[in-house]
């Protein structure tokens, strides 16, 4: 599908897009993602995986960071060009029944979290964001986040921000006198998202991530983008890419 | 745009197929999985991935690289098995509505007999692929691939075995391809797949270690399609039972080329992955190129490059 | 920066070269054609195109075909013959600042020998690479490239006829590479150059014919890369005389890939013609890269990326 | 190298580009070309080759037809935008000691013609120009020759400019009243070179012809060019473009 770029948003090694995509809009749940076939000059073969990190009435936006060629055309784009994309793709995170959620991300992780912490709020659901980074540019979305009415409580590991720290500590601190029937939900750089996991073996609360993997198809047929989880591979594309913290293998992913 | 449509339809060895594009094998799954994505009213017809008698795990992770203009793979053959395939797929399997083919792989002559006698008697099947060629499993067929007396003992157990229709998937990593599809043909096959993937690696530069945990992986994509397009044309040059050509095809511009060089029909493989719609698409083009030619059917078509 | 500059240097099979970036046969004519475009200076060296004992004139037009990310070439070994490059492409090419090695090709061992025994005395050459494995030929070596006997017959009866440093290229177009590796380390070869183009064709869609006239072609450029990368692999796993790498090459990324699956040098070829100075930035790259890797010589590379 | 294209005109299938060349712009003679590495979606493998069309100090004129994916590409690039261009490559035309010239040319290939008019009327030559094609929309490059002081005289198949017939037709009676000393210089579609150089041996006048073949590098190296020259192979790219009408071999090419 094409899809018209509407708006367009560059600031350090990031970029935020906004697309015209009404049928993607419609369908999309948070921790789902899109894949785009990018064009230009060494453009990569694949297509490229990208949370949907918010969506409006027939505007889906991304957030992008750059890393290699790929992003690095996405990212250049302006509004007016087109991009090829498919989706919704992908299983979301569990939107609780009740109870309140946290959600921890870092770097670009926080993408999927502003689109969940959104909708959560819809539902009129407390929501507390956590969100770490090396420093003050890496956190990401925060004023975003915040219109949604969660809380956002973030810390930088050089303290330029919110708590010196990891984000893990302050997820313990919040842990340790948290209301019952909350839920927890990470998306972020794998070293985090083990962290957490095993955080939320401890503490005993229920915890989603958001894995990553490279992926040759995102349409679940490849089998590329294996993670083992529940003793077994599942594809990330299609069985995830949210899956249950507890049964990632986070040893032998 | 006044004249009748031309005729699309081909008859590969007993396979009847309302146009001569297919979704090639490893690159479609079992079909259900892109049913929001594939318009299968559309297609000739799918094979699914390689079955085989057991449930396989596949290799271990990183199973697939991104080279320029193509991929390798190193799945390993995972699959649910021919007894899952029989009653948990192909119930599912037959709600698409084209040709439904199956891919069989085994280490042993044996267990590729076991596994096409499961499936001789499903009515879901249109056909039977054999897969003599995965080159990323410890004895994924490899052997009987590449040497002609081997191939031609399995080929010949296996027809006597199956009221299928029985095609033979080919590897590309032979000396002399001409030889072998001979013998597939001599021992009884209905028609031969061409080709399987490329024996190729990557080395990861940061890490200094191959980027496949396999080591290798097979190349496909349009990085191989010239190939692909020759071992077609020297396979039509050399049996007399239809080819179906496989290999970097992409647009309809590559499905003529293929038919021109011999092939009676095609399988689409990695182009799905960029864009699902591709094999749909090339069908709809080569209507578009048939009327535009003045052709009142692909048959026309077929050989019609070969000098 | 302030690190001291790493060593570039290799020796292979006897041949010195000031870096491992070489042009590779038939890519940079007699080295003379690109002197505007080329800084020989920058480079390890170059190989001629195939000489043959007798002038040939090369096949019909059309003799190259533009594909994805590559393209095929039926040259058809068009050279001056043997007597002319030594009377007049030689003492041209002794100007060129870096390391020349003659390609030898022929249809007969008595031909190959006869040329080499021509050139055995030529101060100017640092070594010989002897082409068993030209695609575009009916009798250009390509028998003596796919069977070990032959060809293990053939280098060793050039061996004994020549003091210079013997390298002897490799087609991939063969089921077992390792094989034929073997056969010519085994007759003496000082190095082997892996790998030749893939076997290939195009079709024109419009005069649905082959687009070149000699039918089938050889496919080179990036597209081939990963099939290289598998061979060099291959082969520097099955013999202990250095591998040159070629393929695909197109950047120093390129490059490091090809070392750490074992090539101690690499060739240049289908890169010259979209960018000129692609093995000068390569060999340029590569010091970079050992400099950021902290390793002083390019032999902590070599080899490195092999499990 | 890079060149930065400074100006851009379109108009029909064509386009002009002007581009910032200082080292090409200096060595260039008529009848030579460059080969353009384009980029884009779907950019060609090889290089495109160009003839050069006109020069000033530091710039260089292209002619563009849009035929294909990378004359497309080609001929939708904006000023500001760099090219990698090569050049000047190949032999060009021979310019006479003395005498006057006539210039054959159709579609395109007035695009070196251009260049050799405006060389030749430097050194104060006669210069008539023949451009022949289908219709008035294939007349190109017609102002801009006659500006260089050259005679124009068109013939178009349709009759929608100039005489009505063919520009061998012009070519036949100019050539029956010309004066000693004249020679000849062709560029365009093969039959009507094949057609000029037929003539000129009819009508005893030197002549020569811009030749055009795919090419793989454009530097002389790869053999893939060749035409049949003097009864032997020869590469367009660097033996040629230009070759003695006479010498090729037209039925054999
Ligand atoms: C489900 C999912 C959601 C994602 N969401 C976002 C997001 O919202 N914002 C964002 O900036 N990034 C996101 N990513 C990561 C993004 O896909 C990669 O950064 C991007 O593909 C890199 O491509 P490149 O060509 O720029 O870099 P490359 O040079 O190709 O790769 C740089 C790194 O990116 C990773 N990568 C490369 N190709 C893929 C691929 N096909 N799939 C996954 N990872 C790959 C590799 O680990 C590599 O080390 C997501 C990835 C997945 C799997
Ligand atoms: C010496 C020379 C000078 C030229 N000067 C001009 C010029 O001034 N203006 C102009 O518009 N065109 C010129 N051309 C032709 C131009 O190079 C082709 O039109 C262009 O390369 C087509 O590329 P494409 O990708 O758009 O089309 P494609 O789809 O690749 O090809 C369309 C047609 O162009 C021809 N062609 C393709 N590739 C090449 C190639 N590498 N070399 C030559 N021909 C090719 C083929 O015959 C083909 O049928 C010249 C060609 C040569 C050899
Ligand atoms: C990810 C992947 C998995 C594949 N799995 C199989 C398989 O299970 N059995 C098989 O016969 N071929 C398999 N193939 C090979 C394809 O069917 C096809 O022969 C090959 O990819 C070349 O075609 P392409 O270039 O169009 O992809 C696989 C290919 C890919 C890319
Ligand atoms: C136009 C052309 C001509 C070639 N001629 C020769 C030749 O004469 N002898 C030879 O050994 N290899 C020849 N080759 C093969 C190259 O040396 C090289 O092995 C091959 O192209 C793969 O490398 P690449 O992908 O970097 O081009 C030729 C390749 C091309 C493209
Ligand atoms: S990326 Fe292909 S199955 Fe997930
Ligand atoms: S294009 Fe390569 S020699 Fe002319």
């Amino acid at each position: 599908m094409q899809a018209g770029i509407i708006k367009t948003r560059r600031f350090g090694p990031y970029a935020r897009l906004v697309l015209k995509a009404p049928k993607i809009a419609r369908h999309a749940r948070p921790g789902q993602f899109v894949e785009i076939l990018i064009s230009g000059k060494a453009a990569p073969f694949w297509r490229r995986p990208f949370s949907i990190c918010r969506v409006e009435k027939t505007t889906l936006e991304l957030l992008i960071k750059v890393v290699g060629p790929g992003s690095g055309l996405l990212a250049g784009m302006r509004s007016g060009e087109c991009v090829d994309i498919i989706g919704p793709l992908g299983r979301g995170f569990t939107l609780p029944g009740r109870g309140g959620m946290f959600l921890v991300g870092g770097g670009f992780g926080v993408a999927p979290l502003l689109f969940l912490a959104e909708r959560l709020r819809a539902r009129g659901r407390q929501v507390e964001v956590l969100i770490g980074g090396r420093s003050r540019e890496d956190l990401l979305l925060r004023s975003a986040i915040k219109l949604t009415g969660a809380t956002v409580v973030c810390a930088t590991e050089d303290g330029s921000c919110g708590k010196q720290g990891k984000v893990t500590d302050l997820l313990i601190e919040r842990l340790q006198d948290r209301e019952s029937g909350w839920t927890l939900a990470a998306s972020g750089p794998y070293p985090m998202m083990a962290a957490v996991a095993h955080i939320a073996a401890q503490y005993k609360i229920y915890a989603e991530v958001c894995m990553e993997k490279v992926m040759a198809c995102g349409l679940g047929i490849c089998q590329g983008c294996m993670v083992k989880v529940a003793g077994q591979y599942q594809r990330v594309c299609k069985d995830g890419p949210v899956f249950p913290a507890q049964a990632v293998d986070w040893n032998n992913e | 745009m006044s004249r009748s449509r031309p005729d699309l339809n081909v008859n590969i060895g007993g396979v009847k197929l309302r146009n001569p594009v297919l979704l090639a094998s490893g690159t479609c799954g079992y079909g259900t999985e892109l049913l929001e994505q594939v318009r299968f009213q559309s297609i000739g017809g799918l094979v699914s991935k390689s079955i085989t008698l057991l449930p396989r795990k596949g290799n271990p992770m990183p199973r697939v690289a991104e080279c320029t203009s193509g991929m390798l793979n190193a799945i390993g053959l995972e699959n649910v098995g021919v007894r899952t395939f029989c009653d948990a797929k192909l119930p599912e399997m037959r709600k698409l509505p084209c040709a439904l083919v199956a891919n069989v792989a085994g280490s042993t002559p044996e267990e590729y007999i076991e596994v096409v006698e499961e499936l001789d008697d499903r009515p879901e099947l249109a056909g039977l692929e054999l897969n003599l060629s995965c080159p990323n499993v410890q004895s994924g067929g490899m052997e009987f691939g590449r040497e002609p007396g081997l191939l031609g003992n399995l080929v010949a157990a296996i027809r006597s075995r199956t009221r299928l229709p029985l095609w033979v998937k080919l590897t590309p990593n032979v000396t002399d391809i001409g030889t072998l599809a001979r013998a597939a043909e001599d021992a009884g096959a209905d028609a031969l797949t061409v080709m399987n993937t490329l024996l190729g690696m990557r080395m990861d530069i940061r890490q200094r270690r191959p980027m496949l945990a396999n080591l290798t992986g097979g190349l496909s994509g349009p990085a191989i399609k010239p190939v692909a397009l020759r071992m077609v044309y020297q396979v039509a040059g050399a049996v007399s039972i239809p080819v179906i050509g496989v290999g970097g095809i992409e647009t309809t511009e590559d499905v003529v080329e293929f038919l021109l060089a011999g092939a009676s029909a095609v399988q689409i493989g990695t182009a799905t992955f960029r864009n699902p719609g591709a094999a749909e698409q090339a069908a709809q083009g080569l209507a578009a190129y048939l009327r535009q030619s003045g052709m009142t059917g692909i048959n026309e078509l077929i050989g019609a490059g070969r000098k």
